[in-house]
């Protein structure tokens, strides 16, 4: 197919390279450096989607991101829903497809890279157009570290659409390409192309997507990141971003065909494509002759331009009078003829003399003045004013370290442009302590100056209201003027409201073109200010941002960190099965082939219970406590006293929240007069580090205590059995391992017979009820260490446990699990543990608590034990507890719930632990826990089910 | 029976072939075994008294470390809060250093911990480095922000890091990351450089 | 192919419209019989149970800003009533029952679509935690269930239930009844109703003083004047710490900024309500085709009503986690809402030291669900100076007694 | 994303650190001495003002410190930064 609106020459497209691409399976081609849109008016389509709600054909309607109706699904190389066509950059192989309103996500994953990057600047200015290249060369020339941001696949903004004679250079390009060629080889600058700021934060943040290989298609390399999220931190911003052309509503003006001026000004100098061959202009302002008249020099037909203000500029006229367009005065589009395409304008004058007419065409473009792209400013919370002579929102303040210069801030001609760019320039590499830089001559050219005011006009005025309103606002939610007013009359006078009554502004364009409109119109209506209505907010992004940028690499592997140990190897190798506890990956259980859990635990638990065992516990928190009032720093944290434990002893602590609530547990053992190790559970071991931290910091930073973590210091492995001591003994040939020598709640250091000597910290404590050591070593020692043991109990059968074994030896023995028997709402008292209360202090954290009516309510729900009538049920963990044998109707009062529940080896049979209310006072009674369909009898007993003497600990 | 602490396992161990494949860009190495004390003081005097026993003054300025030889060898001290300190020696002098370091410290409030095996030690070079950890460190790098002697304590993407700047202008950098957070971090610094292995700088 | 387009029905044809009316903008009397500040969903579900049940219509809405412009206009719309305790259980299933009456009650198209919500497990911990909530619930007379993952993945076949993911889900919870519905169409639906009851709705009006006189309410200073007021209810949401304390009251709440998204149109992938709290992400996709999403809440107070990205970066790597088909969608819009969180993550509803003033806050992140019911509830405790037996529990003692009604060790997320 | 200048460690970003609520909340001199009340109060009721407040955040990811800072809730800017050990700085119009 032939590209019969391109011209022969000219525009940056390459026509070297030929590009295949398609939409709706029709076949087309295009060049380098096309978009989508301009390849597809080259073509000769207009017609890209069909709209939301009335199914109406859309077309292309501006040449950047504030197009809101030439919406494409990207079908190849892969699937991308709702893009604009005037922003994709045309590649070899592009597959689009029309979108009637909703895009449609890949059914395959995504296998583009997608990565982020912080660069840190003195100055970054967003908008490589005349303002942002020249604010920024006068920074990069102080020798400021200067990041350049622009969304377009080149530097030049709005001059990208021009070919006004430019100073002694003769073009924009060439001065673009001077300045860029500067920019670029300063050292300290980097230049973005294709990047996007879509969010500006506190403090100079600012963020950017940049598209670094969409361009490129299927051929895009597969280990370059597809897009790049720019985590921009600059001291000083500058905000160039330019103005966004605004249309003007009449009937029928959504027909493909119909186009913004200034697009029109882009699509054929910048693509060398006419927009149409037989052109009508509509316009409120002055920019729209330079399109008129520049198109008529092309050879194209523009047999009208029509000017919605009742004095035209004279000389303007008089150019289009040389060039064949009659410009008449004080008229207006009124509706326009077409289906897929425009064929007829109609004409009206907006007052006075004159008469309806229509005129063929088909092409009409329209401007109704410019919209400065106020988004990041605003989102900088930068007031806006309302500027009567643009119609538009404007920087209505100055914020400190962010300017706002160019069209962005309103001005419309070059020379204002550049002199604010120049002097934000200077100003923002000052402000960063750099001095005065060497002045940027600024750029001339022979464009047309303005003549004449503007005049602002939402939408032409109608008599009657018809009964089809096709005065479109928001083009992409199909919604009409008579929206707006059915809005304004339901009683609607806020913005926020009419827009939310409306869907005006909330589609893919965020209202790039309609929002202005719409202000204009409701203060019509309600015969109000515009200055007086608050435009909605401005919200980030400012153009969509795929999620898979956003997600950057934090996905798959590297979505959190996974925390092993020293010993993770062996597990891996030995096919442990792994239990995700915070970060950690701990060894959940060992099954042997053909072992479901159930078997493997019941193995595991034999062996602790009648052999050895070991496990890794290395997860465990562990802090050092130092210092000479570690003793009295402790006392406040736990229940219990700390202060009196003996040098050389172990004791188990609990920590209570200043409500009361137990937060943690775990064994302190005294290392010296002034120094402590503690433990805490596995997830809570930085928050618990933190906490003593605050306590210690904001509270007590008299006390001379000095915390650091050792966690990942030490590899810790609990051996666990009635052998374990044989085992210990061969490996410690200097210690006394006998009861008397070295007894329960006590430690000792020695060097353990591991690959030349390990030192080694064994201490006598157990979680499982039998005689247990915990052995640390250096946690580089921690694989041969376990080696080591595995080799040393091979004789009693030693076998390596998980997590579930330790909680079922745990449960055992009645000792709870924060966080799995305790939810925030249990104190120690509940737990039955007010045996590690202290009664002698004066204070820990938590203790006032305890004296609350609610604490001593007689019906608080204790940790008990409990036995399945049937010895071979075992509980589901979460089962309610009631009452009655029989469930009633609902509401059921509920008990308490099973919080741990196991099978268990020792006991042949099925138990748990729960928490019912006076659970102790009810120990013997029959309680019942409906499981599916079934209510379970249940004995209610001690939490302590197994050795309650403890005689097992000594061996 | 006496204890060796210069070998075993560390925590990258079976990370050197996959990381040495980022050279020439990014050259990646684990330092394993190094003594690593937690020092504590807060007392001017104490924190004095401290330098002549390591051979190096305590960094004052915060986010800095000294450099220096000594006792005990060569030695780094980095800062890494208003009283606490990390002193990074050679391997296997935990226990000298430690009762030097208590002899000096005397009476004085204070704390040492020998946390040699809570981090390991990466030492990172190559002409991309500043831009592989630019793509999960916010701290500026730029030599201007960042001359050799800085130190900081930050986040490598959701890694906690010391992050040393050894020579600005060689590009050299040091690293220490939590053990348990080692291998996510590997991974990480691997993934992190696979555009920057394909185009050679 | 451009035929072809035309003919298909489009996808936003037949989506309702909104009434051709809604409410009158009446400038404030002198005198109320009932001050409402806040026109928030709770505020004015308040002023139209008052109206509706008790028949008490002298009644002002005050609102600082636009009506329904607070969290009302932010939230993600999330509806459920499987809490934990049976102190949440009353309140959120009495609301459920009203939400399934609730457009033809206001005869407003609001948009309810129980889809089900599923509360995903990705640890053993979560597991026991959702199975205890389970069958709390079911004891409750509340639809619950627990699913394994492929009935996770049975009910929302787009969630990655592959066991190689950085936490896998293990289950999930699952309440049938549980759903969407459109949030500023239920504000505006007891908007509409309440104000053609002769409820005032008024809008700009700030209220920054409180008076009472010997303990008692009389009426409250406004950017707009003074109002006299017998009784004055506070529905406040972000600031109601600011505003009871122009009573001399202090509440056990924080602001925070709350942050949610949505992406552009898609078409319909998402059949339910999934949320996770260990990956931190809730996600449903509206009836416009949006997907709608929240993530974790900022941790510091502020009344901004904006967040930091850093958290809507993370959760957008939850999201893909969790669903890798949203890689392509895009990002359209972000914003915050402020709300007022409370020590145990349930409201404080119910009388206030002060006679004739009344307190409804601490909703959290995730109040609107309770907007009938808590409409309900607290229209009858300032009827009756007295609290419905459903706030009951909701006093502002219960932080001095000790009976916390804590939702936050085994509730899933809260919204 | 905000910045927060740590008193030793300068400006960092927002994800170092870890907020810690109202500042200036001590510990009662003697808990048990206090009503069921006046413990609530302590326990749970904290400021929370639209405008400035003075607050604690900790530098979890770099020098582990406590330090107090007054914020602009509204605007979420960091008026002022100091240590634990320095006084609140006067602010006029501080609540
Ligand atoms: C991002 C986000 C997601 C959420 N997701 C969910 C969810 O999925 N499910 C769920 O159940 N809940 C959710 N919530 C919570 C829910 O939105 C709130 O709990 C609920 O809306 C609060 O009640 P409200 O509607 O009355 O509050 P609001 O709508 O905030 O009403 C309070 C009103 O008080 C006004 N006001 C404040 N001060 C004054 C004053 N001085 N004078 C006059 N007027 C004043 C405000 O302008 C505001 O309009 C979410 C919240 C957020 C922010
Ligand atoms: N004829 C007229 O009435 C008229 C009207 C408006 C502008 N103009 C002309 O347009 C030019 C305006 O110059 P300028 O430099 O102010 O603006 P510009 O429009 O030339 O450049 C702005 C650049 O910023 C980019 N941009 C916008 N938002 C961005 C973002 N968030 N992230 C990255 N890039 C972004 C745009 O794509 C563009 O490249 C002047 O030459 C002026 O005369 C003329
Ligand atoms: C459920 C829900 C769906 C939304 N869908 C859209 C949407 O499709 N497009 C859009 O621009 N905004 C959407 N919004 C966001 C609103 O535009 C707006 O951001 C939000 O109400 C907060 O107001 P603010 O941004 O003006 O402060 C949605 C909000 C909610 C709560
Ligand atoms: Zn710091």
């Amino acid at each position: 197919m032939t590209a019969n609106f391109r011209l022969p020459v000219g525009g940056r497209v390459n026509r070297d390279e030929a590009l295949r691409f398609s939409l709706d399976g029709r076949p087309m081609l295009g060049y380098r450096g096309d978009t989508l849109a301009s390849a597809l008016l080259a073509n000769g389509v207009h017609q890209v989607a069909t709209s939301i709600k009335y199914g109406r054909p859309r077309g292309i309607m501006a040449a950047g991101v504030e197009d809101a109706s030439a919406l494409v699904q990207i079908e190849e190389p892969f699937p991308e829903p709702m893009m604009s066509a005037t922003t994709v950059e045309l590649y070899d192989g592009l597959i689009a497809r029309g979108l009637p309103g909703q895009g449609r996500l890949a059914d395959r994953p995504d296998p583009a890279r997608y990565d982020a990057k912080h660069v840190h600047c003195d100055v970054v200015v967003v908008g490589a157009g005349p303002a942002g290249l020249v604010a920024a060369l006068t920074s990069a020339r102080s020798g400021a570290r200067v990041v350049l941001v622009d969304d377009q696949n080149q530097a030049g903004g709005a001059l990208l659409g021009s070919d006004e004679y430019f100073d002694d250079l003769g073009s924009p390009a060439a001065w673009v390409h001077e300045v860029l060629a500067e920019l670029r080889a300063t050292p300290g600058v980097l230049v973005l192309e294709r990047t996007t700021a879509f969010g500006a934060y506190d403090d100079g943040f600012l963020l950017a997507l940049q598209r670094r290989t969409d361009h490129l298609g299927a051929a895009a390399p597969k280990d370059v990141a597809r897009q790049r999220i720019w985590r921009i931190r600059a001291k000083q911003t500058v905000i160039a971003t330019g103005a966004h052309e605004r249309p003007v509503v009449f009937a029928d003006n959504d027909r493909p065909g119909i186009m913004l001026a200034g697009a029109a000004r882009t699509y054929l100098h910048r693509y060398g494509v006419l927009p149409g061959r037989r052109i009508v202009v509509f316009t409120t302002n002055d920019s729209a002759y330079t399109a008129a008249i520049e198109l008529a020099e092309t050879g194209v037909d523009v047999p009208m331009l029509l000017d919605a203000r009742a004095v035209p500029p004279e000389g303007l006229v008089a150019e289009c009078a040389a060039r064949g367009i009659e410009v008449r005065a004080g008229h207006a589009v009124t509706g326009t003829e077409g289906r897929e395409h425009i064929t007829d304008v109609h004409i009206a004058p907006l007052a006075g003399t004159g008469h309806p007419d229509t005129i063929m065409c088909d092409t009409l473009l329209v401007s109704g003045g410019w919209n400065p792209v106020v988004h990041l400013f605003s989102q900088l919370r930068g007031a806006l004013r309302y500027a009567p002579e643009l119609g538009a929102f404007v920087p209505g303040e100055e914020l400190p370290d962010v300017q706002v210069v160019g069209s962005a801030a309103g001005a419309l001609d070059l020379a204002s442009c550049v002199r604010q760019g120049g002097e934000a320039g200077r100003a923002a590499s000052e402000a960063a302590g750099f001095t005065r830089p060497a002045p940027v001559p600024l750029p001339t050219s022979d464009a047309r100056v303005a003549e004449a005011a503007a005049m602002v006009l939402w939408q032409v005025p109608e008599g009657a209201e018809p009964t089809a309103d096709t005065r479109f606002v928001d083009l992409q939610r199909d919604a009409t003027v008579s929206d707006v007013l059915r809005a304004t009359g339901a009683g609607l006078r806020s913005l926020e409201h009419i827009k939310r009554y409306t869907t005006i502004g909330t589609a893919h364009d965020q209202g790039k073109t309609s929002g202005m409109i719409a202000a204009g119109i409701v203060a019509e209506a309600l015969g109000v200010k515009i200055a007086e209505q608050r435009p909605t907010t401005f919200r980030p992004p400012y153009t969509s941002v795929p999620f898979a940028a956003l997600a950057g690499r934090d996905r798959g592997e590297l979505h959190d960190p996974v925390r092993i140990t020293a010993m993770h190897s062996w597990h891996v190798a030995q096919g442990a099965l792994f239990e995700d506890v915070g970060q950690w990956k701990r060894p959940w259980y060992y099954p042997r082939p053909g072992e479901d859990m159930a078997d493997a635990v019941l193995r595991e638990c034999r062996a602790a219970r009648e052999s050895v065992a070991l496990m890794d516990g290395s997860t465990l928190g562990k802090i050092d406590v130092q210092g000479q009032d570690s003793g009295e720093f402790l006392d406040m944290l736990y229940t219990n006293m700390m202060s009196n434990l003996k040098v050389g002893r172990i004791r188990y602590g609990v920590m209570c929240g200043v409500d009361g609530m137990v937060i943690d547990d775990g064994t302190v053992i005294r290392l010296a007069e002034d120094r402590f190790l503690v433990t805490t559970t596995t997830g809570n071991a930085a928050k618990i580090l933190e906490w003593m931290e605050e306590w210690l910091q904001t509270e007590w930073p008299h006390l001379r205590v000095f915390l650091t973590s050792v966690t990942e210091h030490w590899a810790t492995v609990p051996l666990v059995g009635p052998r374990s001591r044989d085992v210990l003994a061969s490996l410690a040939p200097e210690l006394d391992v006998s009861n008397e020598a070295f007894g329960f709640m006590s430690w000792r250091d020695t060097v353990l017979d591991v690959t030349g000597g390990v030192a080694a910290r064994v201490c006598r404590i157990s979680f499982s009820g039998e005689l247990a050591y915990e052995i640390n070593v250096n946690a580089w020692h921690g694989r041969a260490l376990w080696e080591a043991l595995m080799a040393a109990g091979e004789p009693y059968g030693i076998t390596p446990y998980g997590t579930e074994t330790m909680h079922v030896l745990r449960a055992e023995k009645g000792y709870p699990i924060i966080g799995q028997d305790t939810d925030g709402t249990v104190t120690p008292q509940d737990l039955g543990m007010s045996w590690a209360v202290s009664k002698k202090k004066p204070d820990f954290i938590g203790k006032r608590s305890f004296a609350r009516s609610e604490n001593n309510r007689p019906d608080r729900k204790q940790l008990v034990g409990l036995l399945p009538a049937n010895p071979a049920t075992v509980l589901p963990e979460g089962a309610q507890i009631i009452e009655s044998a029989h469930l009633p109707e609902p509401p059921v009062r509920m008990l308490g719930h099973v919080t741990s529940s196991y099978a268990s080896a020792a006991l042949d049979r099925g138990f748990a632990l729960a928490v019912v209310r006076s659970g102790r006072d009810r120990i013997g009674e029959t309680l019942y826990v409906p499981v599916a369909d079934d209510v379970v009898p249940v004995t209610v007993t001690d939490s302590v089910l197994f050795d309650k003497e403890g005689t097992r600990r000594d061996g | 029976m006496t204890a060796e602490t210069t070998s075993g396992s560390s925590p990258l161990g079976a990370w050197t072939a996959r990381l040495a494949e980022l050279a020439p860009a990014v050259r990646v190495t684990e330092r394993p075994f190094l003594t690593q004390l937690t020092l504590r003081v807060r007392d001017a005097q104490a924190q004095a008294a401290i330098g002549p026993a390591l051979g190096v003054e305590l960094p004052s300025t915060p986010c800095s470390f000294t450099r220096g030889t000594g006792p005990h060898g060569e030695l780094e001290v980095l800062w890494l809060g208003p009283d606490e300190y990390l002193v990074l020696a050679r391997p296997g002098v935990q226990q000298s250093l430690e009762d030097a370091i208590r002899a000096a410290l005397g009476d004085a409030a204070g704390a040492v911990v020998d946390v040699s095996a809570q981090r390991t030690t990466l030492a990172l070079s190559g002409p991309r480095v500043r831009d592989v950890l630019a793509h999960g460190c916010a701290i500026d790098l730029h030599p201007s922000a960042a001359p050799t002697g800085t130190c900081v304590q930050t986040l490598l993407a959701q890694a906690g890091i010391v992050l040393l700047v050894s020579d600005a202008g060689r590009d050299e950098f040091t690293l220490l990351v939590r053990s348990s957070f080692a291998s996510y971090l590997a991974a990480w610094l691997i993934d992190a450089s696979v555009e920057y292995r394909m185009v050679p700088a | 192919m451009t035929t072809d387009r035309r003919t298909a029905v489009p996808p936003g044809a037949d989506l309702p419209d909104h009434p051709s009316f809604l409410w009158p903008n009446p400038d404030p009397a002198k005198s109320y019989d009932v001050v409402i500040v806040g026109g928030g969903g709770h505020g004015l579900a308040t002023a139209y149970y008052l109206a509706k049940v008790h028949g008490i219509t002298n009644v002002a809405v005050l609102d600082k800003g636009w009506l329904a412009g607070g969290n009302m206009a932010r939230n993600t719309t999330i509806i459920r009533s499987n809490y934990l305790w049976d102190e949440s259980s009353g309140i959120y299933e009495h609301s459920l029952k009203l939400w399934e009456n609730l457009e033809a009650e206001l005869d407003y198209p609001i948009l309810f679509d129980q889809r089900g919500v599923l509360n995903l497990a990705h640890s053993l911990q979560d597991v026991r935690d959702s199975v205890r909530r389970v069958n709390a619930n079911r004891l409750n007379g509340i639809d619950a269930e627990w699913v394994d993952a492929d009935g996770v993945q049975e009910l929302c076949p787009i969630v990655n239930v592959s066991p190689d993911v950085r936490y896998p889900v293990l289950g999930a919870t699952y309440q049938p009844r549980a759903g969407i519905a459109k949030h500023d169409y239920v504000a505006w639906g007891y908007a509409r109703a309440a104000a053609a009851m002769g409820v005032d709705l008024i809008q700009n009006c700030e209220v920054t003083g409180i008076d009472t006189v010997g303990g008692r309410v009389r009426g409250v200073r406004t950017t707009r004047g003074r109002v006299a007021a017998g009784k004055v209810a506070l529905c406040a949401a972000g600031h109601s710490s600011v505003l009871a304390a122009m009573a001399g009251l202090r509440l056990p709440v924080q602001s925070h900024p709350l942050q949610a998204l949505v992406s552009e149109l898609l078409e319909p992938v998402h059949p339910t309500v999934v949320m996770s709290n260990a990956v931190h992400v809730y996600v449903s996709q509206a009836h416009k085709g949006e997907l709608v999403m929240g993530a974790g809440i900022d941790s510091y107070n502020g009344y901004g009503q904006r967040g930091s990205f850093h958290i809507i970066e993370r959760q957008m790597a939850a999201a893909l986690e969790l669903f890798p088909i949203f890689a392509r969608a895009h990002l359209l819009r972000t914003w915050a809402g402020i709300v007022d969180v409370s020590p145990d993550a349930s409201p404080i509803v119910g009388l206030t030291p002060i006679d004739g003033l009344y307190l409804n806050c601490g909703w959290g992140t995730g109040g609107f669900k309770a907007t009938p019911g808590l409409g309900d509830c607290f229209a009858h405790t300032v009827a009756k100076d007295k609290p419905h037996q459903f706030n009951e529990p909701f006093t502002l003692e219960r932080f001095t007694t000790g009976a916390l009604v804590d939702e936050h060790g085994a509730a899933a997320v809260a919204h | 994303m905000q910045l927060i200048s740590c008193p030793w460690c300068g400006p960092r970003e927002e994800v170092e650190f870890h907020y810690g609520g109202q500042a200036h909340v001590a510990y009662p001199d003697d808990p048990a001495a206090l009503s069921d009340e006046d413990w609530a109060r302590f326990v749970f009721f904290r400021d929370n003002p639209s405008g400035p407040f003075a607050e604690r955040w900790s530098h979890a990811a770099g020098c582990r410190r406590w330090f107090n800072a007054i914020r602009d809730t509204r605007s979420h800017e960091l008026l002022d930064v100091y240590r634990m050990d320095e006084a609140q700085p006067a602010r006029t119009g501080t609540s």
